[in-house]
This record gives structure tokens, sequence and C-alpha cells, in this order.
């Protein structure tokens, strides 16, 4: 009895093949917008490929890019392994920022290792509450998830922004407000350098921190999780077949929500990381959309955490480049959205791909998010 | 690669402009402080090179783009840039930066604030409303509380409006989203004015980007009626506008930038906070329909709150 | 009467990996009642969807009333006055009868717009002409399957059909209303429609059919007549060999009682009572069968007691301890094992290998699982030893289980479910759609369970398996035990009428 | 209370509602034929963009209308292209629409257009003069009215005609429809696109009549919330509707509530929440026996 499959490795370039080829496409498909547009394709992804790798710096900064958005993918990737579609990302991470932030502030004076760990958690937990919102909605009453997490990420929005609101003559400020009468910015403190986040290393002018082995041990416990743990089994089981999740003895209500506060907490981690390794307060300004990347990432990644972090390098890079190649080619930097939302099309419709290429390519797998819509 | 070789010798003073999301031609905030930067540039002999954010991700790496270089002076416009900007000062000490709209709550030595005293402007616009109100209702439809100077426009407005008619009646919302949308969103500031409009209110001061600029249009869209713009010459920005507009609570950014190239230029660069004008735009065609007497008690009342014989009350 | 109605010449389909229909010849004469008889995957259903439309065969030609046809989709086929009614009725449950009959050929005022009333009326008519009772304003999903077939037969008459092609009409009927839809189908065969019947119940074919057709691995292989044909030359030109469809078994030991349910109740996915105080024992090593036509309850009988629905009432002991709101887990854990009804839906995962598979409601027990973590190389070793001992065919045991053929999906199951101790095993329809040889293995599998043992309720809506298999045999009708009798005592006639919900 | 203040209010409720009624029902038609369109408010944001751009080069606001509910239609055709044609998943498919209006819309967002004018209110004669309801109802632009009239037009085709019912059986039971010899895919097309040419509308409404001016991601999410809304009134026009309304009303309400001073005694933010929260809350509390077609999300394919 043969144990491995022979056709492994024609697998394995398969599945390479498929991500590179819809890269190339789209950005095949974005020099001729550019084209069209009498911009220089070639100056604008020169420029770009400069901004991202052209020095330590630059690769610093599509390290840094990367990072948050490595947490949101593997959000995005770990529900859908789960069958669940977190859109809720922005919000998630809005609250990790934003509780890690307070512990940063608020437990100043515990000893260093202690405070980090502590705030990093936090942020996780946030997350994984939000998250956990929706999954107990979802296997409660079965409001589905895509519909709970939007209305969830405008609340949290709007939440976060009023604990650090200053609000009008009259009105209390929000309670994580900076109390310092001199700024005001709405915004929170300094979190205590005890909470920060060490720096590992310096890549030219930028610092790479302690964010980097988080995400490093993300990619690795995530694939644990998934692959091997017998909790992946029953969370595999339940995303491809509920029923046969229940027959075969899984609580699949507690999965769904245990799977989703596992996503959310991942997000929060990403808005933790932003805050605790390089932002060191919260503001509502804080960075965003990382949390709606996170699907393009995910799906590009095929859901599997090693290509996760894969794409989480090739948008982070997109990210650092855009400037440099706004000033390289005066092009407007949404060309990027364009072909990102391309690389999408690609890898999901293959055929696509194949009918371009007049290739043959393996029936794989799809995605199956659309089954329980709006289903009990 | 980018032509970014630095000429060898003879280092002309270049001076950067990094945009909050938008263009730099907007015909607001952006635009302003180019122009600031290009004529002030012109006036000490140098350059002036501009980058369009896209993402608000994006700010620190594009101020890095222009610091990377070694440009002289870099202007971050916008209160969102706030925090990255701080962050650069600190990280390129040798670089001095211009925070349009960004108050410093602590100094940094190459880092200067270009504020604005808003709530001046905003009483101003007060006082026009409660002068040219016909019914003692007016309304403000504003951006976010999030934003400080925003929440000075009004507390300004309704200061001035209540010191010229003590009975007035102000109805005035903020936008109830996250920063993300609130400054973008031009129908509901739009369905707002025409709630205040549906309740009587005659005069809509309209105080938060696209969003104010929705309710402008929407109250042009009316008969009869007035709109106040904000920050600078909405007569410029919003055409659609002009039936309604008769002025705008401005900040002037553009002298203000040009002040500060300079004093950097002189090496006296001031750290800290750097206050800019505030003051009413023109009236344009409404200029005929301004009572003589309402137009000199707003000269009266610029000149008081400058001497600070008049105060707005807010952060006080 | 012997006008030539249908004519197929040569009738050639291919599936990848399957040869459906080779080279396939068929006449259909009018008023006629042609049956078609053959082992599953025989190539019946194929045949009949290449006549309705729904397949283009790879060669050969069709030929309707003498004429040649290409046939582009059901649409053509309609308008040669063909219907058919499908073996998974192609019905709306939401909508009503009435909408569900016009579909496609609806009744409408100007600017398309419905004109209800005179569709219920036009169906009203249509079931009062044929004897087919419907109440067209009736929801589908209200209506019992014996109904859904009328509406199914109506549907087809109010296309005009001529030729009227029933897939394996009588699977879901009780023996009753079979009687009823044979006098229908005289009744449209006199008026001059024809009809062509797929069946695997031998006496059937022979009560109704003018003529017999017999298919195999998709090849005609014979035709006969009904007067001169009995069931065994039947079964053995089906079969191509002599066919002795009897489990060898000894008289059975019952031992302690095992399960125990008392006054049970439980709800279906609508909310209606679906099973209403069912009280009955099974002992072990011994076999007790419930036979029924399906949607009596047996589904969600069988449901309760394994842990995959609620009860709404009464109680359920598995070996003295009291199991009426476990889940499946504590099914799993209380030693009982559960050959589901739907083994798509519930049996496997398609998209996991076979070895995990063969652990998938065993897996985070040891050895196969450590920790917190899956003992891949236990999953492993133990499918090695499961896939030789229950002659499973697989390339590998890392082939995905939606792979593999019917009969191994369900030797997948079988293995997971008896390869471990149990006390208990609930088997319900465990050899639906599935071909001789696999029903022969699996038939001994669970008496050799039996025989170890274990007590054993086998839930089955084919009379014939139940009476192969059961030491004693409980017949449920809408939702109750109608009477619990001896296997050797009952007599078809008898469990037929029960089932029927005579007594 | 004061009759002004309710008929400002009811005012900017509906105002507020149209959008959301018009993506509402263009998610109806769509997933009543099986297809998920959480691509909303992609199609909403392309068409508000190119009407927008339409009005102000050509300066014929009617045209502008035709133009974004063109685009809308073609975005669905897209959207139709990959999922019924490709069989991707439906829900990845209307998010590569959301994510490519945005990058087309900023992409190709044009600086200082403006455009004269946006569609002007029409009151109807006498029926505007009824108190409060006149004011209310009959006194609107003519998007607006038109919303009205679709939801009640779509309720009818829906369940009264022949195009409704194969709609339908095309969403429950696709194969049951096939063996009838309807054409389950031309119908999913068919209405995908119908789907998108009111999203489109919903897209005119914002920069034609709502606003008069673009402005990128002006959205800002009523395609998502347009489909909560669908969910809510149980995929029927009527319901949604009423859904609509509801969304509408809390978000005039927490204006009115800002309005009147209650900002300054409680954060205005929380008042903000209240239409995500309640939205929360209906589709958790009281969908419950809602039953979405059956075969939604599920592509065909023919044998
Ligand atoms: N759509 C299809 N794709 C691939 N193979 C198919 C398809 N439909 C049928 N087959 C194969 O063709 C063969 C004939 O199937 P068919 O359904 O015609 O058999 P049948 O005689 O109707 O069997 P049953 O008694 O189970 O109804 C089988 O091997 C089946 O697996
Ligand atoms: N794509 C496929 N690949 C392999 N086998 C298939 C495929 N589709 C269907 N089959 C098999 O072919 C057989 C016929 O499938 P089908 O869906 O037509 O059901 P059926 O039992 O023949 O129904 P009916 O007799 O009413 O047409 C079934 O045994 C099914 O498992
Ligand atoms: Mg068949
Ligand atoms: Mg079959």
């Amino acid at each position: 009895m043969q144990i491995k499959s022979p056709t492994f490795l024609r697998s394995l370039t398969q599945t390479l093949v498929l991500p590179l080829l819809s890269v190339v496409t789209a950005v095949l498909v974005g020099s001729l917008f550019m084209l069209l547009n009498g911009y220089n394709p070639l100056a604008a992804y020169a420029g770009m490929l400069d901004g991202a790798f052209g020095s330590p710096t630059s690769v610093a900064r599509t390290l840094l890019s990367a990072i948050p958005l490595l947490f949101s993918g593997l959000s995005v990737a770990f529900a859908f392994k789960g069958g669940l579609f977190n859109i809720g990302g922005e919000g998630q991470l809005f609250l990790g920022a934003v509780a890690s932030a307070w512990v940063g502030v608020a437990f100043a004076g515990l000893p260093g290792v202690i405070h980090m760990t502590l705030a990093v958690l936090a942020g996780f937990i946030a997350g994984a509450l939000w998250g956990g919102i929706s999954g107990a909605l979802k296997a409660y009453t079965g409001a589905h998830e895509v519909i709970t997490t939007i209305m969830l990420n405008n609340l949290a929005i709007i939440l976060a922004g009023w604990l650090v609101s200053q609000g009008g003559e009259g009105q209390t400020p929000g309670p994580l407000r900076d109390p310092d009468p001199l700024n005001i910015v709405p915004r929170t403190a300094q979190v205590a350098e005890s909470a920060r986040l060490p720096v590992l290393f310096k890549l030219g002018s930028e610092s790479i921190n302690f964010g980097l082995i988080l995400a490093i041990l993300a990619i690795l416990i995530i694939w644990w999780l998934v692959w091997r743990s017998t909790f992946g089994f029953e969370l595999r089981m339940v995303g491809l077949n509920p029923s046969a999740g229940k027959y075969a003895g899984v609580n699949v209500k507690r999965t769904t929500i245990t799977t989703m506060a596992i996503a959310g907490g991942l997000a929060a981690l990403a808005g933790a990381i932003e805050t605790l390794g390089r932002n060191y307060y919260f503001a509502p300004n804080f960075n965003t959309g990382y949390g709606f990347d996170g699907i393009a990432v995910a799906l590009l990644g095929k859901s599997h955490p090693l290509g996760v972090g894969l794409s989480a390098v090739l948008f982070g890079a997109m990210d650092a480049g855009t400037t440099r190649m706004q000033l390289a080619a005066r092009v407007p930097s949404e060309i990027i959205q364009i072909v990102q939302a391309l690389v999408l099309v690609f890898i999901a419709a293959p055929e696509i791909i194949r009918f371009i290429y007049r290739m043959r390519l393996e029936k794989e797998e799809r995605a199956a998010l659309s089954a329980g819509w709006g289903q009990r | 690669a980018p032509a970014a070789t630095p000429a060898p010798t003879a280092v002309p003073f270049r001076v950067g402009v990094v945009t909050d999301v938008g263009e730099v031609d907007d015909k607001s905030f952006n635009q302003s402080a180019w122009e600031g930067a290009q004529q002030g540039a012109a006036a000490v002999g140098g350059t002036a090179e501009y980058i369009e954010t896209k993402d608000a991700k994006d700010y620190g790496a594009n101020i890095a783009e222009f610091a990377d270089k070694g440009y002289d002076v870099i202007i971050t416009v916008g209160f969102a840039l706030g925090q990255a900007t701080t962050e650069a000062a600190k990280k390129y000490p040798n670089v001095k930066f211009i925070g349009v709209d960004q108050f410093q709550g602590e100094s940094v030595a190459n880092l200067s604030g270009l504020i604005f005293h808003e709530d001046h402007s905003g009483y101003l616009a007060g006082v026009l409303a409660a002068k040219m109100t016909k019914t003692g209702t007016i309304a403000a439809v504003l951006g976010t509380d999030l934003v400080p100077p925003v929440v000075a426009f009004k507390e300004g407005y309704e200061a001035g409006a209540k010191a010229t008619k003590p009975d007035i009646k102000i109805i005035s919302t903020y936008h109830p989203g996250g920063l993300d949308v609130a400054f973008t969103d031009p129908e509901w500031g739009a369905t707002t004015a025409a709630q205040a409009v549906d309740q009587g209110a005659d005069v809509v001061f309209g105080a938060g980007g696209k969003t104010g600029n929705g309710a402008l249009i929407e109250v042009a869209s009316r008969d009869g009626l007035l709109c106040i713009g904000v920050d600078s010459d909405q007569w410029e920005t919003v055409p659609e506008a002009h039936s309604c507009l008769i002025s705008s609570a401005m900040k002037l950014i553009t002298p203000g930038v040009v002040d500060l190239i300079k004093l950097a230029k002189d090496g006296q660069f001031p750290a800290g906070n750097y206050f800019g004008d505030a003051a009413l735009a023109p009236f344009h065609d409404f200029d005929s329909q301004v009572p003589a007497d309402v137009k000199t008690l707003i000269e009266d009342t610029a000149k008081g709150l400058k001497d600070g014989t008049i105060k707005t009350g807010y952060g006080e | 009467m012997s006008d030539i109605v249908l004519e197929v010449r040569g009738i050639t389909k291919r599936f990848p990996g399957v040869l459906a229909n080779d080279q396939v010849d068929l006449t259909l004469r009018q008023g006629e009642i042609l049956a078609l008889l053959g082992e599953n995957g025989a190539g019946k259903s194929t045949l009949m969807n290449i006549v309705y439309g729904l397949y283009h065969p790879d060669e050969g030609e069709l030929l309707v009333k003498g004429q040649a046809v290409k046939l582009n989709g059901p649409r053509d086929a309609i308008g040669r006055g063909i219907g058919m009614v499908h073996q998974h009725f192609q019905l709306i449950p939401v909508m009503t009868v009435a909408e569900n009959v016009v579909l496609g050929e609806e009744v409408v005022r100007a600017g398309g717009v419905l004109d209800r009333a005179k569709a219920e009326q036009r169906v009203r008519d249509l079931s009062h002409q044929y004897g087919l009772e419907v109440d067209p304003a009736a929801i589908i999903e209200e209506l019992p399957v014996g109904t859904q077939q009328r509406v199914e037969i109506v549907k087809a008459l109010y296309r005009k059909a001529e030729i009227l092609i029933l897939d394996e009409p009588t699977a879901v009927l009780t023996p009753q209303e079979g009687e009823e839809l044979f006098a229908i189908m005289r009744e449209l065969a006199a008026r001059g429609v024809s009809i062509i019947f797929i069946s695997h119940k031998l006496k059937e074919v022979l009560a109704v059919a003018t003529r017999i057709m017999v298919m195999r691995a998709g090849r005609v292989v014979g035709e006969a007549e009904p007067a001169e044909a009995t069931e065994a030359s039947l079964a053995s030109m089906m079969v191509g060999r002599d066919v002795i469809l009897q489990v060898p078994k000894a008289p059975a030991k019952p031992g302690d009682v095992v399960l125990h349910v008392d006054a049970l109740t439980a709800l279906d996915d609508r909310k209606h009572q679906a099973v209403s105080g069912v009280s009955f024992e099974v002992r072990a090593g011994e076999i007790l069968g419930i036979a029924g036509v399906q949607g009596n309850g047996q589904t969600e009988l069988v449901e309760v007691l394994t842990g995959l629905r609620a009860s709404g009432g009464g109680r359920v002991t598995i070996g003295g301890r009291d199991l009426t709101h476990a889940t499946a887990r504590d099914y799993t854990l209380a030693g009982g094992a559960h050959i589901p009804e739907d083994r798509h839906r519930y049996g496997m995962v398609l998209q996991y290998t076979v070895a995990d598979n063969l652990v998938l409601n065993y897996y985070f027990q040891a050895p196969f699982a450590r920790g917190l973590q899956v003992n891949q190389p236990a999953v492993d070793a133990n499918a090695v030893q499961q896939v030789k001992a229950f002659d499973i065919r697989t390339p590998t045991i890392d082939t995905r289980g939606g792979s593999l053929s019917g009969g191994n999906q369900q030797k997948v199951v079988v293995a997971r479910e008896v390869s471990r101790p149990i006390k208990l095993l609930i088997a319900s329809q465990p050899t639906r759609g599935l071909d001789v040889g696999s029903i022969e293995y699996i038939h001994r599998q669970i008496v050799v369970q039996r025989d170890a043992g274990c007590a054993v309720l086998l839930v089955s809506a084919e009379l014939d398996e139940i009476m192969a298999l059961s030491d004693r045999i409980a017949v449920m009708y809408k939702g109750q035990i109608l009477a619990t009798l001896a296997a050797a005592d009952a007599t078809r006639e008898q469990l037929g009428l029960l089932m029927a919900g005579v007594h | 209370m004061d009759p002004v203040i309710i008929a400002a209010v009811l005012s900017s409720a509906l105002r507020q509602s149209t959008p959301i009624s018009l993506g509402a029902l263009s998610g109806l038609f769509c997933e009543r034929s099986g297809v998920i369109n959480i691509g909303i408010e992609g199609m909403m944001l392309m068409a508000a963009f190119t009407g927008f751009v339409a009005s102000a080069v050509t300066g014929n606001i009617f045209l502008a209308i035709l133009v974004a509910v063109l685009t809308g239609m073609l975005m669905a055709l897209f959207h139709g292209w990959l999922s019924i044609q490709f069989k991707v998943d439906q829900i990845i498919s209307g998010t590569v629409i959301n994510i490519l209006a945005v990058g087309l819309t900023g992409y190709f967002y044009t600086r200082n257009l403006t455009t004269q004018g946006k569609l002007e209110p029409i009151a109807l004669p006498g029926l505007s003069q009824i108190p409060i309801i006149g004011r209310v109802l009959f006194d609107n632009p003519p998007i607006t009215y038109l919303a009205l009239v679709l939801v009640f037009v779509a309720h009818f085709v829906l369940f009264h005609t022949r195009w409704g019912l194969r709609l339908r059986a095309v969403g429950e039971h696709p194969r049951a429809a096939d063996t009838l010899g309807i054409n389950v895919i031309w119908m999913r097309y068919a209405n995908v696109v119908i789907g998108g040419a009111l999203a489109g509308l919903a897209g005119a409404f914002l920069t034609l009549e709502a606003v008069g001016s673009f402005e990128r991601g002006m959205t800002n999410g009523r395609g998502f919330i347009s489909l909560a809304v669908m969910i809510f009134g149980k995929w029927t026009p009527l319901g949604a509707w009423a859904g609509a309304l509801l969304f509408g009303f809390t978000n005039a309400l927490q204006t009115q509530l800002q309005f009147s001073g209650l900002g300054s005694v409680i954060p205005h933010q929380f008042v903000g929440m209240l239409p995500y929260l309640l939205t929360i809350i209906v589709l958790a509390g009281f969908v419950g026996r809602a039953r979405p077609p059956a075969a939604v999300g599920q592509p065909y394919t023919k044998e």
C-alpha cells in the first residue's frame, strides 16, 4: 500500500504556477491601463521595485508593511478553513490596538517582559471577543458573519474613536484619552517603555521590531493548529461539511465561535503590533485598510499560512513601493488596487489563466464561502 | 530607478510637500500648502516638490522619501499626518518639518506646527450667520469631533452666534462615523443639511471636508438660503454652492507656510506651535446683500478677537 | 396498436472513465408499458436522460414517431410530447402545486402576468380527467411523497406528454401507493400514452409491464414478456449469473437489553411532530429491523438516538446509561456506532483522505490523538489495516474520500463504525444505491456484528432487506410503531399493509 | 412633537433609505436567482462615479443616469461572468467587484470636475399639500419616487409574473427549472444584470440626485447595509423596504438627537452606533425563520 500520493511534486508546482501567472498577468494588464492613460509602466514598476527592495530601508518598509498584512491575512485564512468569512478584520484591528495601548499605558511599572506580554495578549483578547461575538451570533442565531462583522467594524471604529475623543465643551473626554492637557490630539498617552516591542535590528533607517518574530511564530502556530492539531481536524471538518462535523461529535457551535475568536485575535494582533512596535500610542487616524487587505492576502495565499506569508510580503512590497512609483511615473497609486483586484480575479478563476495561456491546470478545490449564506 | 542623484555642488534649498490623502490641487489644504511651498521656495531661491498620499498607511514612507534625500524643509499637510510627522522629525533632526494643522503637544526642535485659531474664524462665521438669519435658526454640519479644529470651528461658531443674538437657535451635528468616513460622506452632509433646513435653519455652516461640501451643495439647491464654507475660500472650491455661499471660515495656510519656510532658511525656525491667521473669506456675489453695519461688526469683531478683547470661550 | 412512437438507435454515451450507454437500441409502441430493468449503474437513467434531452448522446439517433430528432434540451423533448418523472423529484418545495405544474409553460395574461386562478383550474381539470387527486393550491413541501409524485405526472400530462418516462417511481411509495400508481399507469396507457418504467422491483415489473427490457453495463442484454418471465429469470438476466440473495444467518441468541427507547418524541426540520411516542428495545445479539416507507419518522428517530437531533420527550438508555439528550460524541463514547442514511451529508468528509475518514469520529481518542495533536502515523497505520481488512478499493490511503465509488465509500463508513469495540450498531438504509456485491458484503458485516454480541438496529425502506436480516421487525408509520413481529412470522403482505397504516 | 420636526426627520429617513432600498432590491434580484451579491457596494460606487462624470462632461443629467445604470449592469455582467460562467465563489467574486471599484474610481478620479445642478424635487400637485405626509412623500426628486415605485414593481414582478416565477424557480431548484426547459444560466445572468441596474440607480441617486458631486469611497458602506436590509426583509421587496426605512429612520433620529442638544449629554458616538447595533439585533433576533433561496451561492452546472 502506497502512503504518499505520487503527484505530490506535480501538485506543488501547480500550486505555485497559478499564483505566479496570476500576478504576472495582473501586472501586465495594469501596464495596459497605464499605457492607455499615457503613463510609463516600465518607469512605474521600476520605481515600485526600487521602493520595495531597492535599499535596506526599502526592504525594511516592505517587511514592516507585510507584518500587519500577514496577521490580517492569517485571520481571514484561518476563518476560511473553518468555512467562515471574516470581513471584520478592520474593527478587530482597531480594538486590538486600543486594548494593547490601554494596557501599555495603564500598567506602567510592570516588569518589561510581563508588561509587553500582557499588552500583546490584551490586544489579542479584545479582537477575540469582538470576533467571538460574530461567531456566537452565527452559531446561535444564524446571523451571517459577513453582515455582523461589517456592522461590528463600524461599531468598533466609532467606539475606539470615542474612547480617546476630547468631545466638545462640557463633555467628558473618552476614558482612554491622553490626560496631558497640552496634547489636544485625540489619542492615548504613550505606552510605557516596558510594554514596547523591542527592536530586533536596524535595516537602513528603519527598525525592525519583535513583531517579526511574532509573525513567524504565528505562521508556524496557525499551520500546526490547522493541519496537525485535533482542533484543526474539527475546524476543517466544520468548514468542509458541518453536518459531518456534527456526526463526528464536534461541537459545531463552539468550533464556530472559537474559530471566529481566534480569527479576531489574529487580526487584532496586527493592531497590537503596530501600536506596541511602531506607533507607541493609539489614535483614531491609526493606519487603516489592513483589515480589508487581509482578504486579498488570504485569497492570494490560498489560505495556507506559508502562502499567506508570501502574499503578505508581495502586498507589503506593493505598499512600500507605491510612493516611489508615484514619484517616478506620476501614476495614480490606485493602479495598485486595480492590479490587486486582478490578481484576485485570476486566482479565483483559474480558467481565465488557463484560457490565456492555453494550459491545462488540474481541477482543484475551490473555496466555498457561499455555502452558509443567510442560513440558520 | 528614479533619477535621485543629488547635484554634486551647491545643493539648492529643497522643499517637499506630503499631502493628506487626496490631490495636490484639491483647492483646499493640500493646494494651499503646495502654493505656500512654491512661493516660499521661490522667495528663498529653492525648489519645491510634492508627493500625493493615496492611503493613510503611506504617510511615514512618503515623508521618508523626502527626508532620505536630504530635503531641507518637509511640509506635511493635515491633522492626520501629525503622528507620522513627529516620528519623522525625531528621526531626521537635520530636516525642518512644518506640520500644517498639527498641534504640537511636546516641542520638537525641528518641527513647527502651523495651526490656526479656528474658533476665531468660526466665531466670525457665527456672527455673520446670526446677523443674516431671518428665521432665527442656524445650523452647522460638521465632520468629526475627533479632529480638534472641527470642534474649534463649532464652538467658535456657536459662541459668535450667541453673542450676537442671544435667543438664536443653533442646531449642529457631527458625523457619527470614524475618521475614515467622517470627511468623505457628502450624502450624509447633504441629507443632514436638508434635515436642518426642513426645520427652519436658513444659514448652514458646513465644516467637514467633502461631508461639509455636501451640505453646502444641498443648501444651494434651495432658494433663499445661505451657507458658509470652511478652511479655504470655498467660492473657489465648490462652484456648485455659489447660489448660497455667503462666505467661508478660513485658515490662511499659504501665507503661514511661506513665513515658516523663510524662517527655516534664516535659521529662526520656531519649534512648537506657530499660529497662522484665521479669517472670514470675501462675500463675493453676496457683497451687496450684507448690510454695511454687519460688515463693520465683523471687522470690529475680527480686531477684538486678535487683540484678545473678545474671547470665543474655546479651549479656556 | 403497433405504431412505434419512439425509437432509439445505437445510442452511445460516455462519461469520463465510464461507458454509460453502449450501442443501445430501444423501441416503444403506442400504449405500451415498457419496463427497463438493470443493476445500479447499468445506464438506465442515462438513456432516459438522453431521450428527455438532458444529455446529448455521443453516437446514435432518436426517432420520435418515425422522425429523426435532435434534442437540444428538455424543451425540445417536451415539444415532441416526451415527459419524464425523475428518480429525484424535480419539484420546488416552497411553491404550490399549480406553480410547479405550469412552470415553464405558464398561464399568463397580457404582459406576462400570471393567471393563478386559471392555472389552478387547469390543474384541477387534469387531475379529474386522469383521476390524479391533487390540490393545486397546496405547497409541495407539505405534501406526502405519493402526492408529490402525482404532481410530477400531472406536470408531464399538462405538457401533453404522449411518451411518459417514470424513473424508479415506486422506490418511495408504499405497496398500496404503488398499486394506485399502477392503476394510473394502466389508465394512461389505455388512453394511448406510452410509458417507459424503470424499477429494481421485479414483482412490480411483472405485474404492470407489457414488455420488459434488461440492461447491463450500458448494453441491452435481453427482452422478456411478462407472461413468460419469472423473478429468477429476470434477476439472472440482470446480473449475468444466478443470484441467491439470501444472507446465511444462524438463529439469534439475544442477551441483555442494550438500547431502550421509551415514549420518544421528536420534531422534524419544519418543527412538525415526526416521532410520536416510540418505545422499543434492542438486545445484545439481535437485529431489530424497522420497516416503513420513507418519511414516516425513521430518519428523525435515528438522528435522535445517535445524538444528531434533539429529542422532544421520552427516554433513551444505552447499556443502562441515560442518553436521551446525548450528543453524537456521547453516543460514540457510550459504545454506539452509526451507519448514517446519507453518507455524503453525514458519513464522510468528501475532501478528507480515506485515512482521515476512517477516524472521522474517533480522531480525538488515543492512539489517534496525542495531547492536542493528531497522531498521523497511527491514523495512517489504522487506514492501511482497515483498507486491507474491508477490501476498500482505493489507490492510496491519501486519496480523497469523494473520489471513491459509492460502494467503497460505504465500506469506509462501515469499516470505521464496526472496527472498534461497540455495543450498539444503528444502520440506516445501509445499502441504498449500492450494487449487489457491496450489498452482500455489508449484510454479512451486520450479521457478524450481531453474532459478536452487538445489538443492531436496522432501518430500511427495502422490505427485502429488512426481512433478510432482521430477527424482529417493527413497522413505523406516521411517527409511531404500529406493530413488532418476529421475523419468522412476518409476511410481505402483512408488512406491506402495516407500512400503509392498516392494521 | 413639532410637526415640522417630524416631517424633517421622516423626509431625511426616506432620503437615507432610498439608496439602501435600491441596493437591497439589487441584492434581491441576484439572490432570488441564486447568485449572492456582496458587490453591491462596488457597483454603486462605480455607477456613482461614471454617472457623475457623464453629467459633468455632457451636462445631460438623464443621459448620466443612463450611464450609471449601464455601469451597474456592466459590473454585474462581470460578476455573473465570474460566478456563473467560471463558477468562482460568489463571495469572492463580489469582493473582487468591490476592490476593483475602489481602484478604478480612484484611478480615473478626475480633479475639479463639477456638474451644474442635480435632480430637483417635483411636488405632486395636490398630494404635496397634505400635512406632513405631503411634504415627506410627495415632494421628492425623481429617483426617490422611482425607488418607491420599484419596490412595488419588484414585488409584483417577483410574485405575480412569469418572469418572477421562473426567477424564483432557478434560485430555489435550478435543476427542476432546467428539466422544464428554463434556461437557468440565462435567467441568472439576466437577473444579476437587473440587480446591477438597480445598484447603478442607487449610485446615480448618490451623485446625481442627492449630492450633485462625487467623492472617492462616498458609498461608505451603503451597499453592505443594503445586503443586511435584504436579509432583514427575508428576501422580499416589501420587507427589505421596511428594513431600509428603519435604517434611514435610526440615522435621521441620531441626527435629530444631536440637534436637540443631546450630544452634550451623552457622547454622540453612542447615538451614532444605533443603526449598526439595531441591524445586528434585528438580524440576530427577528430574522428567525427567514429562508434564503435554497440554491443561493451554488453555481449551476448543466449536465
Ligand atoms: N453525470 C455523470 N458524470 C459521470 N458519470 C456519470 C454521470 N451520470 C451517470 N454516470 C455514470 O454512468 C453510469 C450509468 O449511470 P446511470 O445513472 O445511467 O445508471 P442507472 O442504471 O440509472 O443506475 P441506478 O439504478 O442507480 O439508477 C454509472 O457508472 C454512473 O456512475
Ligand atoms: N460527475 C459525476 N461523476 C461521477 N459520477 C456521477 C457524477 N454525477 C453523477 N454521478 C453518478 O451517476 C449516477 C446518476 O446520477 P444522477 O444525478 O443522474 O442520479 P440518478 O440516480 O441517475 O437520478 P435519475 O435516475 O433520477 O436521473 C449516480 O449514481 C451518481 O452518483
Ligand atoms: Mg437511475
Ligand atoms: Mg440512480
